[in-house]
């Protein structure tokens, strides 16, 4: 947050829109595709504006190592990752503690919506590649991981997506792309459910009065349905 | 059922009447913050909630920026969750519990720009200021990331910026240039809610029966500067907006607290 | 007998006649190419063969030489097995296949003089190019050093080397001096052998069933420059002879592929 | 050992009497307190001079990883940390060469008073974290962990203290501190027991003739005693 | 491959012989000794050139850990690892990319000629040291290997003896030594049975036609019979 | 009850009359030491106590002081125990025993200043020599740690500095500036107490029974400068005592078979 910014950055919203021609409160463009990993029992791939992100679901599965059994549900494991090339400086690979803390949050952003009680002493490996990063990984990670658990039949109540929030030059503005996360000042990535919009992720970093972290909720609110949208077409058009 | 379940159950039935010590639902346990506690770091502080206790240690160096950030000053938070605290952290300590303390901590002092990096500049490109806050919980008796993150404020406003020796060396004989510029006071303040009542300071018992945990960090000016949701139930947009009016009001208390601990 | 043993059988007794997709025994499944898909690296192409699935991206950086080859670049294969490809690389990747996987690109890049590490020196002894190849398994259904390979080359032949900023650091937005100086075009080529029977372009399932692999890297010129027998089988000379030939016809195939994604 | 002195440790001794006023043969102030860790089976905080340690007791309990388990007795884990911020220059947090070698010394030293046998296949787990340095710290961490042992119930033929002795500046001395320690000759952890002043720790660096060796092993044996006598007290107190 | 030569090595091959005086399809003086590790079940010490291998045979013996035993067979462990103060540069202890594949390799280059399925479920664990490195180590290790197995009682079907051919100076040399490796173009190390010749490790790096090819194969099966007359001594010599 | 059991009950029961191989309580096997094995170490040496076997190398390198200690060269001691040399190291080598062995060996060297690291000082703050010590066990029975404190001692006298080259480098073509200056003798002698019984040079059997190890060394000077007890057992003053006199007798005969290993 806040770094020196460079010429071309010095302002990132002009008569309202912001530089890469949205409104505030737009999301970037979305594409969703399921069914992308044959050998998995659940796949999607994502595209939210440059951010790309592979998601593969492998069980309800014999858990391994059998220790971390849990006898009345299913576990959820997930694994995020930034693959190598995904951003401008070489990722190494391998895991970091930023990637184990975004596994952490995913996972919860995610087991609330999942009937785990359905398959106790059973495993669900949840697999999250970020292909490119512009912003917004664990969002788009979330939105795709919510799609691949459908695609591999996991019976779940709603379905999830994430986006995030932020203030950017002193203004509330939706999913943050690359320079806007980058120089602006606020950043809080936000998981819904479908069915009640309600919360299932929330963190935050920089600057919020409490108006506008209410103001923020609100945006969030009301302009994530899109992503539902794309996460059911998506699903449709694999059964068609 | 085993004791646990049975205690589980008694909690989670009885949580919206009353709480297992008799505490209020907003109502923090006995805080007490002591500073300056080690002889050996440059600022530390103990801090106790309830039984549970975390010391802070806060070592300041000499070292070389980033590439990236010539003239930036390199702030580093690490946790430690000691075999010492509990009978859970035995068998290996909880990686992901300890890595995720750690940066909730570490964004409540980085985003309310307590530490400004910039001025941990020696020598731009050459010699910056590192200050590294270890946190180690020596006693585990719930709502560590609250303990922890006062624990790590009191310890940095204890803390001094050593001379520089003739030689560029940092001295180690006790002669100070002064404090460690902190601007800031953030303090986090986790909320759990067990069957839709929310409760502030969970014990461990209480953390057991948790749906989910809200931390939020405030700072001076009454601001959220950092927010970290935990568990796997959802929560509403309603008692998220709660949760961040009883971070408010919380965090300015228990700020009192920590400016009175350093003052001393 | 499981449905996997039965399948191995079944597949073991009729691989002289016929292969499983009805495949010919030297014939590929299709390939499909694509390079330039990823926006952060210097070069990336994605290959399918069949339902095998590989990302290869490339990335260009400054770095220092190592002391004993002031005048040198460096070149760096590395693969990871993500979970994503194959159920069996979730309970940890085979860590054994991706290095040797990873070390037979790389021979076949290194040996076939394809970089030349002379001609990533930017200033002896101070600066190089970094040149870091990163494989990614997306969908394993076998004959992954094939693909891998391929992918790898694809993408170091689309890959740019980034200009050089004023203060010395690596241009990162989007200003190219030009291409990656890339000579030779090796291919690898895998053959199985079942039964005595020798195939090309193994799926995973019949992979399992495989005796010995025997992989071999052809150069622009047809020249072998790379090989490597996996596999608890003995091989005869004969059977070594004829996989040689096998790489060199199927090598030629690929690689006019290969041109061909790469100039569109 | 004999690193260049900066002037204020030109000497160590002067008058018979050491920088910190001790005679030769006196041991450094020590203060000893129990149950300081309410979630451990049983805990002592100790100060020997500036050295500060914190030691808790789990168990006997369950041995994991179970094939570490004894048949015939329990098996007594040692865990000696230094922490990040006890020392001047910081210490990186988790196991070293050093820490590792300390652990099993301190293992041994306190082995030999423990009635293992009575607990077959359980574990007994000692953590022992260094709050603070300065010199002696494995001989100070072997008390504490003895109290803590008997704050836990377990069963003990004899309390252990440790200290050590060495040579400055020529001359024998009990229980050396910080600079002592960096800038004298030799160095000496000795552990005994309360029973028979028999030694449990015995390790060495430097240079002692025979003679030496044999004074500095009496030293300790005829002054160790006040250590015992703190360790009783911090157990009565408890108790009281 | 290709490296500045130093003047000493401007010429590797001088009147068709060799710097070492060898001709160009002649194999290394090579020295083997069985049962030099008394506390294995099986072991062999072998130079080849001033290549030094020390090779060691555990087993068949229980597997451990558990779930990597094969219900079917044994399970060959195979390590292989250059000693710190075997080359020039001091090698750092452990394990790295270089020796798991060769381990791998090697691995595979043995276990064609065990009777594996007479041993289900069993481990046979070969540890391979190299002690001194002069160009082949691996095939050195493979030779001294099959030696510890045969020496161990292990059944097998064939003896396995390994070397390489390469190109230096344009011309095709058996069994490369130290400068022949680093100043030659081509390395190919090859494993062969004694029985058929039949091929069970195959590597190359470098350049090869395909008539240097089949000419390189055939110098190695012409020549390679001094390596199996030497196990054959060796295991009986300790016999006898 | 095992046969390992029995036979520890009986070396037990009768060590205070006779030991299993018939020798005297304080006498040694044979020891055999031979220098200057490996042609690629710098110094070398192989050491044989009866069927126990170490092997030592020594690699020079030239290398940058730690900051601290700008004017003093590094002083190296590993060990490694290699699957090789015993049943009981293949589940993963015993990591503790090794670092003890290693750290005992080191004391034992640094604390008589037999190597005086300000002599490897080539350009203070620049450029040092840094002395790798390797120990690898190659045969385990019994009596590693007076094995491989020979072993490394005797590598050390063996032990040659190579030349510099010009460009700054280490020379290794095998041109020597001369001796690594060695200047004592350290020699650890490790006595064993089996019921109230001491033995000195145990073999890996009776290491089985051993109440207690004590590890003295000793100097030229016949003083003490490192000591090592291990074991859960108690030990008397008076042991102590004549351990320490066994250990000089001991080290004196052992030094003149070291002397002699290295001037052949």
């Amino acid at each position: 947050m806040g770094s020196d910014r460079p010429k071309k950055y010095e302002k990132l919203i002009i008569n309202n829109k912001r530089l890469d021609g949205r409104t505030l409160d737009e999301l970037r463009p979305v594409k969703i595709e399921v069914g992308v990993i044959p050998s998995a029992d659940g796949s999607a791939y994502i595209e939210i504006g440059n951010t790309k992100v592979l998601a593969a679901v492998h069980g309800p599965k014999e858990m391994f190592p059998k220790h971390q059994m849990n006898e009345n549900r299913a576990v959820l494991n997930v694994r995020y990752a930034m693959l190598p090339f995904s951003t401008t400086e070489r990722v190494r690979p391998g895991p970091s503690r930023r990637s184990n803390e975004i596994s952490k949050v995913t996972r919860h952003a995610l087991e609330s919506v999942i009937f785990l009680e359905e398959f106790p002493r059973l495993a669900i490996n949840l697999t999250l590649d970020i292909i490119q990063a512009d912003a917004g990984t664990r969002a788009t990670a979330i939105t795709a991981g919510a799609v691949a658990l459908a695609h591999a039949g996991i019976p779940m109540k709603s379905l999830v997506a994430a986006t995030a929030v932020g203030k950017i030059d002193g203004k509330l503005a939706l999913d943050l792309n690359g320079p806007e996360d980058n120089f602006g000042e606020t950043d809080m990535p936000i998981a819904m459910t479908s069915t009640d919009k309600n919360i299932t992720l929330l963190q935050m970093d920089g600057d919020f009065t409490k108006e506008e972290f209410k103001k923020a909720l609100g945006i969030v609110k009301n302009s994530i349905e899109p992503l539902f949208e794309a996460q059911r077409k998506a699903l449709q058009d694999y059964y068609k | 059922m085993t004791i646990l379940q049975q205690n589980k159950q008694y909690i989670t039935e009885n949580i919206a009447k009353s709480r297992d010590d008799g505490r209020k639902h907003d109502q923090t346990r006995e805080i007490s913050i002591e500073t300056g506690i080690l002889g050996k770091a440059e600022g530390s502080a103990r801090v106790q909630i309830g039984k549970t206790e975390v010391i802070v240690g806060v070592k300041v160096d000499i070292g070389t920026p980033f590439p990236d950030t010539p003239k930036s000053g390199v702030l580093m938070v690490n946790s430690e969750f000691s075999a010492l605290a509990s009978p859970e952290f035995e068998n290996g300590p909880p990686r992901e519990d300890s890595i995720e303390l750690s940066r909730v901590v570490d964004r409540g002092i980085r985003e309310s720009n307590t530490i400004a990096v910039e001025d941990l500049c020696i020598e731009p490109g050459e010699k910056v200021w590192m200050v590294f806050v270890d946190i180690n919980i020596t006693n585990h008796d719930g709502n560590l990331i609250d303990a922890a993150g006062m624990a790590a404020i009191a310890a940095l406003m204890s803390a001094k910026v050593p001379k520089i020796n003739e030689d560029g060396t940092v001295n180690r004989d006790g002669e100070y240039k002064g404090s460690l510029p902190v601007k800031d006071i953030p303090v986090p303040v986790s909320v759990g809610i067990i069957n839709s009542t929310m409760i502030v300071d969970a014990t461990k018992l209480e953390e057991q029966c948790i749906d989910s945990r809200i931390t939020i960090t405030t700072t001076k000016a009454g601001n959220y500067c950092a927010m970290q949701q935990a568990g796997s139930h959802e929560t509403t947009e309603e008692q998220i907006l709660k949760i961040g009016e009883i971070a408010q009001k919380n965090g300015k208390e228990r700020r009192l607290i920590i400016e009175k601990s350093v003052k001393k």
